[in-house]
């Protein structure tokens, strides 16, 4: 009897997770992803997964790609990397998608690499860590800004205002620690002394003690915080609360309409890099990127109804360049769409200009980052 | 040099107040049924959430605060009655995947319609810092305490000179007993789940200006309160809000003297320690076991 | 030399003294029985003696060693068994598990020769399963070999605590109110299988409320009430003690 | 045919490892069933302590965790060969349980929740702090795991390394239950107090099983991570402790068939549910709540209660 059900259910099981093959002639393109749509990355994954659908969506309507209709499909890993190991066999092996586009953390995206590594299928990875693209791997690509391209913006604008003596506070995630781990070889690269190094867990409630740590720290001249989320904003209003004068720097990982709401008062006088998109309607109309940033924020909001943030832009020019890679590739073939891929040259997508080559698989440089700082609730471009 | 560690001990003691509302709601559950209810952090999720949906709706401020403290009770009532209930005699792992399952369907559905986004509305009355003794608290945390000693001292009195209160105790000590004696011990059960519930909102609604509500807060929240409870003996409630304030202290303290990186690792070294040496928490009651 | 010695044994629990200065002793091959109304201690006797609770004064000797305060599993390996007056079946398990697991420490019980099967130790497994068969067809319970305990009446469940506890070849073995709860002919049917038991060289201690039984079958019997030792001697000799009517009378008839 | 009888699941398993191929399309569901295959035999052990000896643990993931990282640290950091490094790890690990089980196993019910909970979040924070060996909350890459030369690669390779795994842990599992050691364990769970007078050393049986299952977890840790390639903190979360426990209890707790059923269903699950778009927790949650409030014994327990009334599982 127990035999027999547990034969069934490994069939079931398998009829249940294999209903989704259609397999005709007039294949649509298939674009993979898997993100973490739920898990403690959710607010990441979440914009990710809506703006792929909106411009599948939106291509699909426009007559598809190389005259096919896309498919988006899509996995949600839950922020854990060894589900996101599974959905990428699936998506290579039962869904034999052409591309993904997806991988919302470093540690999700580093475990499926030696996958499409195996499998030789394009991956543009959503994650910011240098990792995935040091050392260069043949098929993984990816468009978010780094977190060492952030430290260099953020030194580069305290040495302006003559701040060489910084206190970090970095968040335990894989974000915050990869950004911890950049942060602290750019000060040593650009003269820049870290006097303190404190750290939060993402979840945390209260960071008051490692600022009054850093307050009472002799010398500091500026606060560095590398997060994402809603810890930041906690930040910033402990640092209101103890009163800390001193310049305050996020990174990029809060470049959200969110962030300036949950820091409410707090927030205001907070300076960090990031991406033309957030502030796409205060950029001069001689910008090359004001088309497409507002292009992306207006589609975005007026479907969901909801605030832009820079995430899920990384997930919109993470889509175009596929798109594009198809395109110049004439087909879905791997290796050429690859080479397109590869190829990319002078792409303005939401995150700035991309120039990919075969030693840069990211294609940005540090105009790709704008400084921005908080001013009456809203942001304001710097310089 | 005081006021660093007067900081870091306003700084536990709000947080420590949050796991001590936390640990009551575990405290009063398992008195009235022995379950540890593993969905007490959602209590504290839901009403952060609902207060925050309600005054978005444009809801005036109490009504709001008092729809978000009755919606988790009712869903606690709901708990109990559906799920508890029909598997009362089995074992702890059975009743503590039943209620880890509630807590995924109540985070899940809170997902589904509030979205993922994190939240927060105006604290009660003010962010204007208060100073004292070179550091610094807020007005909120004041709200938070204070609301916190109401509750314990309302829950003292209920206990110990109300008739329903000792019905609950009856109850948690022989349920069969209780019932002979002609209490109505599926009524316990249900108000029980319905205070608990109750004041895990109250938690929420109470800490969101400061903490910030998301539908994912109650894991890490619920985590902690379990602990704080076992830390205060488990059932103990001036023990549950001891341990609560205890953890957090200690997590406070940890954060600024010790490592920022290891503070979450500390309650739980603590807790380990309590355990190997007082098997029942620091307020735990001595039993004998009968043969 | 007695096989059982108890010497001023007391037993507090906070301020309640439930057993005090009580000594006796037991010889080989007797049938011993403790009686006492209700809460006299005898159940804490039994404790005490067998490791459950640690005493507060006194002393106890097994074969002239003394064994107060010595863990219960311990004490199996020096051929203690016992009963218990509620019951301590494992219900997880089936009746013959029940009863091998008496046989306990007669068996290789290395984890790792366990895992792999060694086949000296499923050889013994093997022999030890026959033995168990034939414990429980001693105590009458013959067709309820695969019976999970969970589903057995309660008269057999009595019966089969006690091939359980013969199962790990005692010399001496304690019976907790063997007959509680049982009918009349339960209650005759145990009466015999314990005169069998102990007509098998096994010492047997019991405490029982049955009068007609204890009277029966005890070769002596020690009577306490409130903790203390109130008389010992024959069936007759008790029976015919004014302190032991007295204490009867006076607190439960 | 005594022989046969007793073997006669063990056969059945054996040839349904030995078919299943037959019918697995591509590499995806050979990596279902290698994932099914591995929580099978952590939840085999897992089972080991919480069904049959009675003792829970919430903190499982953290051994999971010990071979998993041991796996990918000693060969990466140190040069170890791979082997010697999953060695080492079962002996951390089971040498950690060794240790504090003594204390924790004095404790009961929600106590001993509590600290085996505690340590596991314990050995998760340790991972996720020491980011120079252990590449932090993003995780580390593992070497492919070889021996004399051959390295096991590709889903169809592992498929026959597990599956030949999992009929060990399923013959050795019931070996150990229908054995001195076994009923002694299961003995100290039906009745502490009689177990013991019956001569068995509650404390030294408690200890053994923990560190057993400690030791297996961590084996298992170690082979999840060569075969991943890939090793994040989230394998030592409290999630994965609870997900473990979660397919012991939904299985059968004191089931070794419950334990393969509560694995391979709590495996599938997630993959069946990905199609559901934002209702899997919600999914997920209620198919647990049911399942325990409708058979709070779990599956196995409950379907063979139902048509063997007066028996057990045949150990």
């Amino acid at each position: 009897m127990v035999k027999h059900s547990l034969f069934k259910i490994v069939t079931a099981a398998a009829i249940a997770v294999g209903a989704s093959l259609p397999a005709h002639a007039a294949d649509p393109i298939k674009i993979g992803s898997v993100l973490s749509v739920t898990g403690p990355a959710a607010f990441l994954g979440d914009p990710e997964l809506k703006t792929l659908q909106l411009y599948v969506e939106k291509l699909n309507k426009d007559g598809g790609v190389l005259g096919r209709q896309l498919q988006l499909v899509h996995y949600d890993d839950g922020s854990d990397a060894s589900k996101a190991n599974g959905f990428a066999k699936r998506l290579i092996d039962d869904d034999k998608v052409d591309v993904i586009v997806g991988g919302t953390t470093t540690g999700s995206t580093m475990s499926m690499v030696p996958l499409v590594e195996k499998a030789e299928l394009p991956f543009i990875s959503l994650a910011g860590a240098v990792v995935i693209v040091e050392p260069v791997k043949k098929w993984v690509f990816k468009t978010p800004h780094t977190d060492r391209m952030a430290a260099e913006k953020v030194f580069d604008d305290m040495k302006k205002r003559n701040l060489t003596k910084v206190a970090l506070l970095s968040e335990t995630s894989g974000f915050g620690a990869s950004g911890k781990k950049e942060t602290e070889a750019m000060a040593a690269k650009m003269g820049i002394t870290l006097v303190a190094n404190e750290t939060y867990g993402p979840k945390d409630t209260d960071m008051t003690p490692q600022l009054t740590k850093i307050k009472n720290t002799a010398g500091v001249q500026a606060v560095f915080v590398f997060g994402l989320g809603q810890g930041p904003a906690l930040v910033n209003k402990g640092y209101k609360q103890l009163g800390i004068a001193l310049p305050l720097y996020h990174a990029h990982g809060v470049a959200s309409e969110e962030f300036i709401k949950l820091s409410g008062p707090a927030g205001e006088g907070v300076r960090l890099p990031a991406a033309a998109l957030l502030v796409a309607d205060k950029l001069p109309a001689s910008d090359p990127q004001k088309a497409v940033a507002t292009a992306y924020r207006k589609a975005y909001s007026e479907r969901y109804k909801e605030d832009v943030s820079t995430f899920g832009g990384h997930a919109y020019d993470g889509l175009m360049i596929a798109v594009d890679a198809f395109k110049r590739a004439g087909s879905t073939d791997k290796a050429k769409v690859r080479d397109a891929i590869e190829a990319t040259k002078g792409y303005i997508g939401t995150g700035g200009k991309v120039n990919m080559s075969a030693t840069d698989h990211m294609g940005l440089d540090q105009s790709a980052f704008r400084m921005l700082e908080i001013k009456n609730g809203d942001w304001i471009l710097v310089n | 040099m005081l006021s660093q560690f007067l900081q870091f001990l306003f700084s536990g003691i709000t947080v420590g107040a949050t796991y001590a509302l936390a640990a009551l709601g575990f405290t009063l559950i398992y008195n009235a049924s022995n379950v540890i209810n593993f969905a007490q952090g959602e209590f504290i999720m839901l009403g952060g959430m609902l207060a925050f949906f309600f005054m978005q709706s444009g809801l005036p401020l109490p009504l709001a605060i008092l729809l978000a403290i009755a919606i988790p009770a009712v869903v606690g009532m709901l708990l109990e009655k559906l799920a508890i209930e029909p598997a009362r005699d089995a074992e702890v792992v059975t009743l503590i995947i039943i209620t880890i399952g509630a807590s995924l369907v109540i985070r899940g559905l809170i997902q589904i319609w509030l979205g993922k986004g994190a939240h927060s509305y105006p604290a009660f009355s003010g962010s204007e810092p208060i100073h004292l003794g070179g550091a610094t608290l807020l007005p909120q945390s004041l709200w938070v305490l204070g609301v916190t000693a109401l509750v314990v001292i309302a829950l003292w009195y209920f206990f110990s000179r109300t008739l329903a209160g000792k019905a609950i105790l009856a109850t948690s000590c022989n349920r069969l007993a209780a019932e002979l004696v002609g209490i109505n011990t599926q009524w316990v059960l249900l108000v029980s789940f319905a205070r608990s519930a109750a004041l895990g909102a109250i938690g929420g609604v109470l800490l969101t200006p400061i903490t910030l509500t998301s539908y994912d807060v109650g894991i890490m929240l619920g985590l902690k309160g379990f602990v704080a409870a076992v830390v205060g003996g488990l059932g103990n409630g001036l023990g549950a809000v001891l341990g609560g304030l205890l953890v957090g202290i200690i997590e406070a303290m940890a954060a600024g003297y010790i490592s920022s990186a290891y503070k979450d690792a500390v309650p739980f070294i603590l807790i380990l320690f309590i355990l190997f040496f007082m098997p029942r928490g620091i307020f735990g009651a001595q039993v004998t076991e009968r043969v | 030399m007695a096989l059982l010695e108890v010497d001023n044994l007391s037993k507090a629990f906070g301020g309640v003294t439930a057993v005090q200065n009580v000594s006796f002793a037991v010889d080989r091959g007797l049938v011993y029985s403790v009686i006492g109304p209700n809460g006299a201690g005898k159940t804490t006797l039994f404790n005490l003696i067998t490791g459950v609770y640690t005493p507060t004064e006194g002393d106890i000797r097994l074969d002239g060693r003394s064994i107060a305060g010595v863990a219960p599993h311990q004490l199996a390996s020096q051929g203690m068994a016992r009963t218990f007056q509620n019951l301590q079946i494992c219900m997880n398990m089936t009746a013959l598990e029940n009863v091998m697991v008496g046989a306990h420490l007669q068996l290789d019980r290395n984890l790792v020769k366990a895992m792999l099967r060694f086949p000296g130790l499923a050889r013994r497994d093997r022999e030890l399963k026959d033995r168990a068969r034939e414990l429980m067809g001693f105590v009458g319970l013959g067709g309820y070999w695969n019976r999970a305990a969970n589903s057995m009446p309660y008269g057999a469940l009595k019966r089969l605590e006690i091939a359980r506890a013969l199962a790990a070849k005692p010399q001496i073995l304690f019976l907790d109110e063997p007959a509680a709860g049982l009918n009349s002919k339960d209650t005759a049917e145990i009466d015999e299988l314990v005169r069998k038991v102990a007509d098998n060289d096994v010492t047997v201690v019991l405490v029982e409320h049955d009068m007609k039984m204890v009277m029966n079958i005890s070769d002596r019997i020690l009577v306490l009430d409130y903790g203390k030792k109130l008389t010992e001697g024959t069936a007759r000799e008790v029976r015919e003690n004014p302190d032991v009517i007295a204490a009867y009378l006076g607190s439960n008839a | 045919m005594r022989v046969l009888r007793r073997h006669s699941a063990l056969l059945f398993l054996a040839g349904l490892l030995l078919l299943l191929p037959l019918v697995l399309p591509n590499n995806f569901y050979y990596d279902i069933v290698i994932r099914m295959a591995i929580n099978a035999i952590i939840v085999l052990g897992l089972n080991l302590l919480i069904g049959f000896a009675g003792q829970i643990s919430l903190g499982h993931a953290g051994f999971i965790g010990i071979g998993a990282y041991a796996s990918a640290i000693f060969p990466t950091h140190f040069g170890w060969h791979p082997l010697v490094a999953m060695a080492a790890g079962a002996a951390i690990a089971s040498a950690i349980a060794a240790i504090l089980a003594r204390p924790i196993f004095r404790l009961k019910g929600h106590y001993l929740a509590m600290a085996t909970l505690g340590l596991g979040i314990i050995i998760a924070i340790v991972i996720k702090n020491e980011a120079a060996y252990t590449g932090g909350p993003d995780g580390m890459p593992v070497a492919a795991l070889g021996l004399m030369g051959f390295e096991i690669s590709g889903e169809k390779q592992w498929y026959w390394v597990l599956a030949a795994l999992l009929l060990f842990s399923f013959w050795a599992a019931r070996n150990l239950i229908d054995s001195p050691f076994g009923r002694a364990l299961r003995a100290l769970h039906g009745s502490e107090v009689a177990s013991q007078v019956m001569g068995v050393d509650v404390v030294r049986y408690k200890v053994a099983i923990f560190v057993l299952s400690a030791f297996f977890a961590s084996l298992m840790g170690s082979v999840t991570a060569h075969y991943i390639g890939f090793v994040t903190p989230n394998i030592a979360d409290f999630f994965h402790s609870i997900e473990l426990v979660t397919m012991v209890v939904i299985g059968g707790m004191a089931s070794i068939y419950g334990s393969l059923i509560g694995a391979i269903l709590l495996t599938a699950l997630p993959q069946a549910l990905s199609t559901f778009e934002g209702w899997e927790t919600v999914a997920f949650g209620s198919i647990l709540m049911l399942c325990m409030i409708f058979m709070p014994r779990g599956l196995v327990p409950t379907l063979t209660a139902r048509f063997r009334p007066n028996e057990r599982e045949d150990p």
